[in-house]
């Protein structure tokens, strides 16, 4: 197949990602075009690319889900390629599709195994027959509730609920019992067709808190596929993971090189091309079974590149260009230099249930020195609508060592202000404080334990503290609202009186 | 001035002496033990703290209602702890209390948008009875979905919400009685 | 000689260097106690720290370089030992002495062995007896300006004065010819009496554009020294680094070897404990000679960090309380492990010949991503004054080859927004485009070659794009005045009115 | 409304449309040439720019005496270059123009600090003869010391500045006739 050199690369998507990929296109000498909704018109990856280009659509997200409209632009901007980033069109064969009809580079496999891999329920199927262990369950999708409510019968509550399409933690339902089952398969599906555009669902059997671990996979056009150090995923609130880490504390060298064996089997059993993610899961007692393959970057890709110093950004357009992983990669297995953890910072209110905290950002501090990389399209001056996923900053930490690099996270994550909407900043710590994390010992229960164990983030020490500080604060409010406007103006506008008067002060 | 703060459960006062603080040394009394606090105010409400040579840095948010000057919420980050509490300087907190006290003890319940978002359905209809806990609409922000529940046994007096209506954080949806 | 356990350290410094510190205190779970001049009590080292007491002195800078004050504030606050960072009184034998004294662990070498290498005439005198080579010059401090000039006729000028208790490229200067001398002189022993409180001057033979390349050393309590990659750091202006590298381009491995081996030479000569840098001047022929020792952490350690995975402060504090270097570091020489750059960002203005710029900072958005990383204390709301050092930030890259390193430095430079001050970022830049750096063979008159050729900074392309966008934003600054103020007071309190419009909108 | 910039010598005029701009989109035209920019006002003067799809921050620096309003020098930093110009308001320059008329044509010469610092050295006196570029006072910021020299030939009339002297930016430190 004829490559064409890539010299500019539209990036269909918003957000960290898109800001992550336009750094790489930068390093490379490649313009980056950006296409953005109405409310993302300050955003970042609009300031970040070289070129831009507005979506229309109905609604605020539906241009970043219109394949035709950013395909046209590729076209129109006269990219040679285009990258999906994660989410969105990332897992959509119509984007690849598309691309290839209108000879744009796609970013990524063909539309074919991404077809294959998207529907949760063909991949499981193409996985067996390739040898590969798959969780016990509906070998298709769900036709009615009728149908998917007699598989969840045949093999036994509790089952999970998952959409077809779906990935990155969306669209899944745990089902204790047939008495919820309803409800549960109608929220699943809303939330499916609300993420995914597809309502498709399947069954799957419930594993009693398993290890999610997951190894990273990328081929090249020429027939070869090679195994990444594994990501251990298992922190997660609701299916959403949390705070990832490379290598797993749980994996043995015997289970690691198993794993990556299955996963290069799996990636080659579809001819894959271009960065995936192979996701196991994992019992206690280290049997692993596929859950699914993710056919685009993970948002935790960033802990793979802490660990072997390689940007899979550049891999992944090196591979687009027709380059060889022989020439890309050392010959040798590729092994975990020190220890990388992420956490991902979203914009919500672990004191009020997780509640989605979207607002106007008046002031960011970000973490820095040793050790410490901070992924994020926040500025001052920006504001988070409430359109979008929470996930604002990723903090990336690389350490040594396990507890090392527990360490320099946390002081990044001490660091870190974002003032002008919650974030889930203090849980994360305490995530990171919580004995079986510090362990190492710990399965996707951990979260729940966590919440169960302790009101975490709210604080015993340091009341007399919040006290005083809060006492002189509000006195200067007070004092200024009395000296300048009366006390319902103040009150209205309240806020940005008083931000100006401490700017001025 | 004299400022009322309440923390898990409990009164505190805090008095700030009123003379000049351009030095920004302040003198607090709270629950009459005074302490020197050498206070600096950063930009968003993040403010400096020295006592006794120990260095906090006190982060603000407000948490509640933030455009009524009587909500007296706060959220209070201090070295990687939050505390929860509610303060207000005296008079207003005085008002507040008067206000309490001239409103019904219990108004009419009803179920505001906790955040900015749009509504994806609406589970109930006027005239519905509702039992306590039992879900009543569902608000989407940030491709979450939020059930809001009912508070307490009622009777839906007024649907205020529509399906794919785009909703302010505590706008009211639904009213019950 | 028994050892306290470290538990509390008094961080002797401010700034960037101060919070680097505090950082791997953090990390170790060790309390920092910090030291302020009034017009730092917002600085963020002090409120980094867990805490903090005033200096008192004559002048804003006084109290840093007060030892008898700094010693007693860590008797009182209990501080089990004393991290001084660079410059100040870092290389001062008081202070080590006084420590001593008082029963803290000073967290470098001794008071005798600072002494001798902190004295650049008695360092080059103890240098040549160890078989270390080094500059022809004066073999001790010039007495008067008369034996200082007689010296420099000897040797033939140009020659170089150099403050006997310089360093950091401060208290240094060249002199053309003898019509030159006097007000040299003058100038020379003027700043070295600013800079180290000491107006001690000596006489060097100038090397033309040498290359200026150092070694990073430690040594520890029990008699051992390891060397680590060397550090380039021939990219200077006015004798202040400006950008270093690691390992240097120009270093072969026969180079490196050999300068290691006399780097640990030269350490083991003094029994040095602790961090150390032996700088050596490097001809075109690669010979090398002994330049000077510094007796604590170069503001360029990050580079080194970067490509050894090895936190430089964490050792220093190790080694303080007596560990071993062989429990400490792998037994094998350590290499460079890919590539770093570190660029100094300063609130200077390039176009008006580098002038200091300090002003009150109201915008910051630190770079991020891969392989970035960030040591800084500036933030939104935070003033820089002109009583301190114009360094402000360093931007630190990695890469697996020279040439993405540069690309991520550049990347990082371009990312990085500091408003309320000049910076010479795109300086750096500058330098970083400059062919004689991107080819790598350069020596230290790179940065006149770069200023001789071009009028750096000054644009020719996005001239229209400057006139529309200052246009419109002149426009909205219009519009806004007419509406809300008299220009007049627009024009008085001018940008904090139009700030809080941009906020408000 | 109408603009005069200078830039490396040579005049430009622009003119920004008058009408309503809540949707960001801007008609200038820039010595007649018409361009539509939809623009985003960023805090501390960044401007993100779109331009025919081109996407430029746009990072104004005032570079000259900020207090004064008719000083028109800006630094625009534009995608890693930096352009020095001149703008003004068509009136504000016209102002500015009439006031350069009326003054004299060259001011008496005096030497202001160019950043805040302190004097380390004044090397002339009332009185004294000086020469062209020769040293009159060295200023120190930030542990640089500056020497400031004379722009012309001239006799020192006043010395406004004294060693140790804690000194603002802009602010007349000698006075030369």
């Amino acid at each position: 197949m004829p490559v064409r050199p890539i010299r500019k690369v539209l990036v269909a998507n918003r957000g960290e990602i898109a800001v992550r990929v336009m750094r790489t296109c930068r390093d490379l000498g490649i313009a980056a075009v950006a296409v953005y909704s109405p409310s993302d018109r300050a955003s970042l990856h609009v300031r970040y690319a070289t070129e831009a280009y507005p979506l229309r659509g109905p609604s605020e997200r539906a241009g970043y889900l219109h394949v035709e409209q950013i395909v046209a632009i590729a076209r129109r901007s006269g990219a040679d390629a285009l990258h999906p980033g994660y989410g969105f069109l990332s897992e959509n064969p119509a984007l690849p599709r598309a691309c290839q009809q209108q000879g744009v580079t796609f970013i990524g496999p063909c539309a074919e195994v991404m077809e294959t891999m998207s529907s949760k329920t063909q991949a499981r199927h193409t996985m067996q027959q390739a040898g590969v262990p798959v969780v016990p369950g509906l070998q298709h999708a769900a036709g009615s509730e009728q149908e998917a409510l007699s598989c969840a019968r045949k093999i036994g509550f509790p089952v999970m609920l998952k959409a077809a399409l779906g990935g990155g933690g969306k669209g899944m339902r745990k089902v204790d019992d047939q008495a919820a089952f309803s409800s549960a398969w109608q929220a699943t599906r809303g939330e499916a067709k609300l993420s995914f555009g597809d309502d498709t669902v399947y069954v799957e059997k419930f594993l009693d808190k398993p290890r999610h671990i997951e190894v990273q996979v990328f081929g090249d056009t020429h027939g070869r596929v090679r195994a990444f150090p594994e990501r251990e995923c298992s922190v997660q609130r609701r299916h959403q993971k949390v705070l990832e880490e490379s290598p797993s504390p749980f994996v043995t060298d015997e289970l690691r090189s198993r794993m990556a064996t299955v996963a290069c089997q799996a990636a080659a059993a579809v001819g894959y091309v271009g960065a995936g993610t192979i996701e196991f899961l994992v019992d206690a007692n280290r049997n692993f079974y596929f859950m699914e393959m993710n056919t685009r970057l993970q948002v935790e890709h960033p802990i793979t590149e802490m660990v072997t110093g390689l940007d899979l950004v550049k891999l992944q357009i090196d591979i687009a260009q027709g380059a060889r992983l022989d020439q890309l990669l050392p010959a040798k297995p590729l092994q975990a230099r020190g220890w990388a953890m992420e956490a991902r910072v979203c914009a919500e209110d672990p004191a009020q249930g997780f509640l989605p905290s979207p607002g106007p950002i008046h002031h960011v501090r970000q973490p820095g020195g040793p050790f410490v990389r901070t992924d994020t399209a926040v500025y001052a001056g920006w504001e988070i609508t409430p359109d979008y996923d929470p996930l604002i900053a990723k903090v990336i930490a690389w350490g040594a060592d396990r507890a090392s690099t527990l360490a320099h996270l946390d002081r990044a994550l001490a660091e870190f202000t974002i003032k002008g909407c919650k974030t889930n900043t203090m849980f994360l710590r305490q995530v990171l404080h919580f004995q079986d994390y510090r362990g190492g010992d710990y399965d996707t229960g951990i979260v729940q334990r966590l919440l169960n164990q302790s009101p975490v983030w709210q604080g015993h020490e340091h009341r007399k503290m919040a006290l005083l500080g809060a006492a002189v604060l509000n006195f200067e409010r007070e004092r200024q609202s009395q000296a300048r406007v009366s006390p319902t103006e103040t009150s209205a506008d309240g806020h940005n009186a008083w931000r100006s008067w401490v700017t001025a002060s | 001035m004299t400022f009322i703060a309440s923390l898990r459960g409990q009164e505190h006062v805090l008095e700030v002496d009123d003379h000049d603080h351009a030095d920004g040394q302040y003198t607090v009394r709270l629950d009459g033990e005074e302490h020197t606090l050498d206070a600096r105010f950063m930009p968003s409400d993040i403010t400096s703290v020295l006592i006794d040579g120990k260095s906090y840095d006190v982060d603000l948010d407000r948490s509640g209602h933030t455009r009524d000057p009587l909500d007296s919420h706060l959220l209070v980050h201090v070295r990687g702890r939050v505390v929860h509490l509610e303060m207000l300087e005296q008079r207003r907190k005085r008002l507040k209390d008067m206000q309490e006290t001239l409103q019904h003890h219990e108004g009419p319940p009803a179920i505001y948008s906790p955040m900015p978002g749009k509504v994806v359905r609406v589970l109930v209809q006027q005239g519905d009875r509702v039992s306590h806990n039992q879900g009543l609409v569902v608000v989407e922000a940030m491709k979450m979905e939020n059930e809001l529940r009912a508070p307490k046994d009622a009777v839906v007096k007024r649907v205020a919400a529509q399906p794919g209506q785009t909703v302010a954080a505590e706008q009211m949806l639904i009213e019950l009685a």
